[in-house]
């Protein structure tokens, strides 16, 4: 009948080539140029970053341990993140506002947050239960993407209070995982934020797993293309350079705050720990390439870099070590003492303004625990 | 005094406006909103009059709706979300019952979400399938949401202004098929002043049995009550208006006199809001129940095609069929 | 602290340039070369196209009409997409399943399928109720965006059952309009069909407008590039062109069926008449727009090629007229002639395996019913 | 006879191989189900048997895994989904609402969907908020779905396999807290001999007062009737299993002779199961009712943080609490 010829639409199916990213660090602590990117720190914020870094992992590892001892109810580990957590984090202004996921612990820190204030959502004595204007902290989200529109409306307000446009302005980050981009939700995220020219920087930390499922039952070409389509700019860093992860989010905020809308940032890094405590890696992955890993380690490389330029000396190493040993410590403590809720505490901000069922409820369930009192039972 | 004869969409159209002038953190948001004025017309005229940053064509996608309104709550704005019929509310559900329901617990009363979701509900339009549906009862058994339904324009006019400005979440049902009625509505009494928004009401006070509805029934409802008068028997009226938490004072007082319930809604009966009620009033007036409270109700399928739907929802003679069955017990 | 320098993140904003499109027939009805596709259709099929375009538009109208006599409850007309929907639908090959909204009555004429099919959900006797495999035409799909996950599933279903690779594999083609490509589910679609490779061609007619909406709400860059950014090829077609339509369909449905997975098409067109008989498009929309595409009519052009190529004569183009005059009127008896149901089938097909409950229920209804019978009420 | 004690997740596993082994269109989706065996493990080995063409790890994103579910049923495939959690069916609400469970109806029969979607559900685990949800009583109130809930190994193993071998689009509820309890499992016995999955089960006949409960709370109540046993009040213990369709004969047999129930379930009393099961027997046994119906229940909040659940759900003490006002009524 016809014949129809095809360059242009079909194909595909070939497996993506291994993408370029923006890295300011090699792995052994090289420090390389891009023709887009730089940074330009003190001496003094270099160490502040290999500082982060080291606390950061400290203080997961000991909530990891707290969570073995019983402590904790889970713990989602960080751990190989730090430095797109550490990077981004740092890379926030002071006005600009975080929606985290579940795994956000290093961000949480650099923002300037007590970390035991997550502590109380894994420990099961609370579900988070912080102001997120008053730390420019959205609460942990765990319902895998819903934030990112959360983040994009939040955004959306910033535009509408005229908040935009100059240095000053302020800029939404939105933290979500390679798993994540597969929601509907992120995707329409990625919409509204578009067409609304939002001005949000939506940062994806494509840590290789989404649980056991690697990234290539999410996608088969990078995350980060994924902003073209939807007419914003995407671009992947390499996750494990807190340098470079820096530069990208500072850019992309500053961008943001003054008016140029939104861009989707790939963090390519590796999930060096279990999903949570709950999971078996063993299970899904082998051994050789957590090693494979473990060579380009996020606080390593930054060691050597420190120790290469000579910005720092053994007592400054052992002091970070120290300090981050005294943190974990603190945090232990205060971990373990915080206190159970109160059984009636469960009726307590069910609604703003109230409920008279509600009310009724917590009288009846006061009465009969009440009923037990002084019985044995 | 200022009383007008609205319809009750026009009187929702001018509660919303109020709502706007009102506060200037107020936005609406939804499908074809805009010019449009909303395929039912609710919004008609206020994206003209407030400008698109308070009056916003959204990209097509319900959970896009409500979720971005979570962030604008957060950032402290109060949006109204306008879903543009019943059966596309799901696509949000997750949003709503994951995150608008739960943010203010899970924040400890931190965070405030005063978002309201209009959803123009039911049927008895003659419409396709998907734009008929009576959701209300997903809703209701979610804690953390408060639910209403108007079902005349003056509580249109007030309740919609009244749920703007409670901080609590609230999913607002609209009788759609009422729209185009008219009634009186005072347009200048004071918002506090008015019938508490979490508050049923005795629409017809009577000896003889009670009647329950909210939403698109309470008219139903108020029929049948004219219907019997005549032959000399006298039913109670209530609409009950909250839907979560519900406020079953007055439908207990008035069980306790007359002994009959029966409570009517559209949504399928299993696991309708009628369950619900009815177990309640037979916990609290057991002993002076002449008969197990009755429920009218649509069957347990999918709503129909429109020529059958007539036959699908209830009307006055099935209302009035479960009141004589109330007597035969 | 440190500078970010930022060209590749960041910018957007700016106004898509008017895109390019694969064209092969212009509006004045010129016959146009593109480098990728072409077609090569005999005299026959040529006016084979027109008469599919005269009637569709035809049958249309007669539904419209009826919807104003109160015939139909309501109608979603395809004026002024008749192109697109017959150049794609011809493009099938009759192994493939197509999965449509609830405008694709051209599609659904091109499958050799009765017009009336459809017109009992419009006139609200039944809910569509064809049996999608026994056409090879899925149910319309109200709930937007829905049918693109049902299907990528089919699909996925083809490559399990080996009905891939050769000329004679199975494809599938989702229709969705430009509104739908916000929604989650068709961009869940889309990593679902990239991921799996599944043979399918989705098909985007971008008539300009959801309702009152126009594109500009869903996007701020031409939808067909959001399928680069999940890994499968996308185009633009000029879908008021049939010949160009046809082309690229059948090019995207081959590719699938023989292995080389999912790509997009988007069908620039225009929504020439109301979204539906219950919309006012003079709310939205100027004369002037209307006019403009008037011009680009797609039945308009393929008449001119016809006449200017001398393909047909007045008398073909009366035999055609008089057939549509003809389906229309018989289309039109047949829809006054369908009858009610009976109230009792409101109980019919919720279950493939019944329900005691419903079977109580009905029963009773009866029971109510029947106590009418005899009755003035 | 093949008698195994088993685990209830395990029995799940095996009868999800048996319905593999069985039919070759069986399939199964879902997040982490293949090499990781789901996080509950109750798929483990399965995809290494089967692979994974029939044994799927699909994209993060319930919506999706619903959808193609339904276009593969469409096909002719029999989709079991898993839902990682109750708190993540939400997104895939409107597919299973609007497309799973009116297709059948809306294509007047010519389109089965024999779609599965497991949903492990409930508290008592101690994990983070959306872990733990009871959300049951949104799927029975859809016309359409058929809701089952399992509560020992025995029915584990055959409902599933039942649930699998239907043409009805089912919820299948899995008491997650009940995962690691061990029961007896006839791995032999033929299906056709089994229980009807749409069959309540009187699981401990009595005298004295009708316990009914389904799911996680099974155990509970059983606990309760022999925690009372020694005070010489005799408890019937009836295992719903069935949500929707409800099967609801044994039940009013037993509450005509018992003249008393209490209906436990771990969901928000409010719009919960047992509401609507209140509401029936009460008009099936009205004149037997020694008392109203009571129910124990999650309360109307949201699911609280774990240190609190212990008290947010009902236990032995609570469903003995309630037995003991309806013999105060
Ligand atoms: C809607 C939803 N579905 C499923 C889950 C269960 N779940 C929790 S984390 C996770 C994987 C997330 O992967 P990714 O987005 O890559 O983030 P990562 O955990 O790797 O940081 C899943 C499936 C969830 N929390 N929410
Ligand atoms: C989930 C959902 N939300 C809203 C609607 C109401 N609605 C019906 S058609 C439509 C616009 C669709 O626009 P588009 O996808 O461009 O298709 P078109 O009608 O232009 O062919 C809307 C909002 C719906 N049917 N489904
Ligand atoms: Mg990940
Ligand atoms: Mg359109």
């Amino acid at each position: 009948m016809a014949k129809g010829d095809r360059t242009k639409a079909g194909g595909g199916g070939t497996a993506p080539p291994e993408p370029e990213f923006v890295q300011l660090l090699t792995p052994d602590g090289e420090r390389v140029a891009h023709p887009d990117y730089t940074v330009d720190f003190t001496d003094e914020e270099y160490r502040g970053l290999y500082r982060d870094l080291v606390i950061v992992r400290k203080l997961d590892a000991e909530a990891t341990a707290l969570q073995r001892q019983g402590e904790l109810g889970i713990w989602a580990s960080l751990l190989g993140q730090e430095a797109a957590q550490v990077g981004s984090g740092r890379a926030l202004r002071e006005q600009d506002m975080a929606f985290p996921t579940y795994r956000e612990h290093g961000v949480l820190y650099c923002r300037g947050i007590d970390p035991i204030m997550p502590l109380g959502l894994f420990r099961g004595v609370n579900q988070g239960g912080w102001d997120p204007n008053a730390f420019k902290f959205n609460m942990y989200t765990i319902v895998i993407g819903a934030q990112t529109l959360h983040a994009t409306g939040y955004a959306m307000g910033i535009t509408k209070d005229g908040r935009v446009g100059g240095g000053d302005g302020e800029a939404v980050i939105a933290y979500f995982g390679d798993g994540a981009s597969s929601q509907g939700d992120v995707n329409e995220a990625f919409v509204w934020a578009s067409v609304f020219n939002a001005p949000i920087v939506f940062f994806c930390q494509n840590n290789q797993y989404a649980i056991s499922e690697p990234i290539e039952r999410q996608t088969r070409v990078p995350l980060y293309q994924r902003a073209a389509g939807f007419g914003f700019p995407g671009l992947r860093v390499d996750g494990n350079d807190v340098l470079a992860s820096y530069a990208v989010t500072r850019a992309a905020l500053d961008a943001a705050r003054q008016g140029q809308g939104p861009s989707l940032i790939e963090a390519y890094t590796y999930r060096m720990g279990a999903h949570t405590t709950s999971d078996d890696p063993t299970r899904y992955r082998i051994a050789s390439e957590l090693d494979a890993w473990q060579a380009k380690d996020p606080i390593k490389r930054v060691r050597a870099f420190l120790d290469k330029q000579q910005l720092a000396d053994e007592a400054f190493f052992a002091e970070v070590d120290a300090q981050a040993q005294r943190e974990a410590t603190h945090l232990r403590e205060r971990v373990l003492s915080m206190p159970n809720p109160h059984p009636e505490q469960l009726f307590d901000n069910v609604y703003p303004h109230g409920s008279p069922l509600l009310d009724a409820e917590r009288a009846e369930f006061a009465d009969y625990l009440a009923s037990f009192e002084g019985s044995a039972n | 005094m200022a009383v007008e004869t609205l319809t009750l969409g026009k009187a929702l159209n001018n509660g919303l406006r109020r709502a706007l002038e009102r506060d200037p953190k107020v936005l609406l948001m939804g499908e074809d909103i805009g010019k449009l004025g909303g395929v039912f017309r609710i919004t008609d005229g206020l994206q003209k009059d407030f400008g698109d940053e308070r009056v916003i064509d959204t990209p097509l996608a319900e959970s896009g709706i409500v979720g971005t309104a979570v962030g604008l709550a957060i950032r402290g704005y109060r949006p109204v979300c306008e879903i543009q019929f019943d059966g596309f509310v799901y696509p949000a559900f997750d949003q709503i019952v994951s995150q608008v329901a739960k943010m203010h617990y899970r924040s400890r009363g931190k965070v405030r979400l005063p978002i309201v979701i209009r959803i123009p509900f039911g049927g008895g339009i003659g419409a396709v399938e998907h734009h008929s549906e009576s959701p209300e009862a997903y809703f209701a058994h979610t804690a953390g949401l408060k639910v209403v339904a108007c079902s005349n324009p003056s509580d249109a006019y007030t309740m919609i202004q009244q749920a703007i400005a409670s901080d609590d979440p609230i999913v607002f049902f609209e009788p759609k098929r009422r729209y185009w009625e008219k009634g009186e509505v005072d347009t200048e009494a004071p918002l506090s002043a008015a019938h508490p928004l979490h508050a049923a009401r005795v629409l017809r006070p009577g000896r003889d049995a009670t009647v329950l509805a909210y939403g698109p029934m309470v008219r139903t409802a108020l029929d049948a009550a004219t219907a019997v008068a005549d032959d000399g028997r006298d039913l109670e009226v209530i609409d009950l208006r909250t839907l979560s938490p519900l406020d079953l004072e007055p439908v207990y007082d008035s069980v306790r006199r007359t002994g009959r319930c029966v409570i009517v809604h559209e949504a399928p009966s299993s696991g309708g809001l009628g369950a619900e009620v009815a177990a309640r009033i037979t916990e609290k007036c057991f002993s002076r129940l002449e008969a197990p409270v009755l429920r009218v109700a649509g069957f347990n399928t999918p709503y129909p095609a429109a020529r059958m739907e007539e036959e699908y929802l209830p009307d006055l003679d099935r209302v009035l069929d479960a009141v004589d069955r109330t007597y035969g017990w």
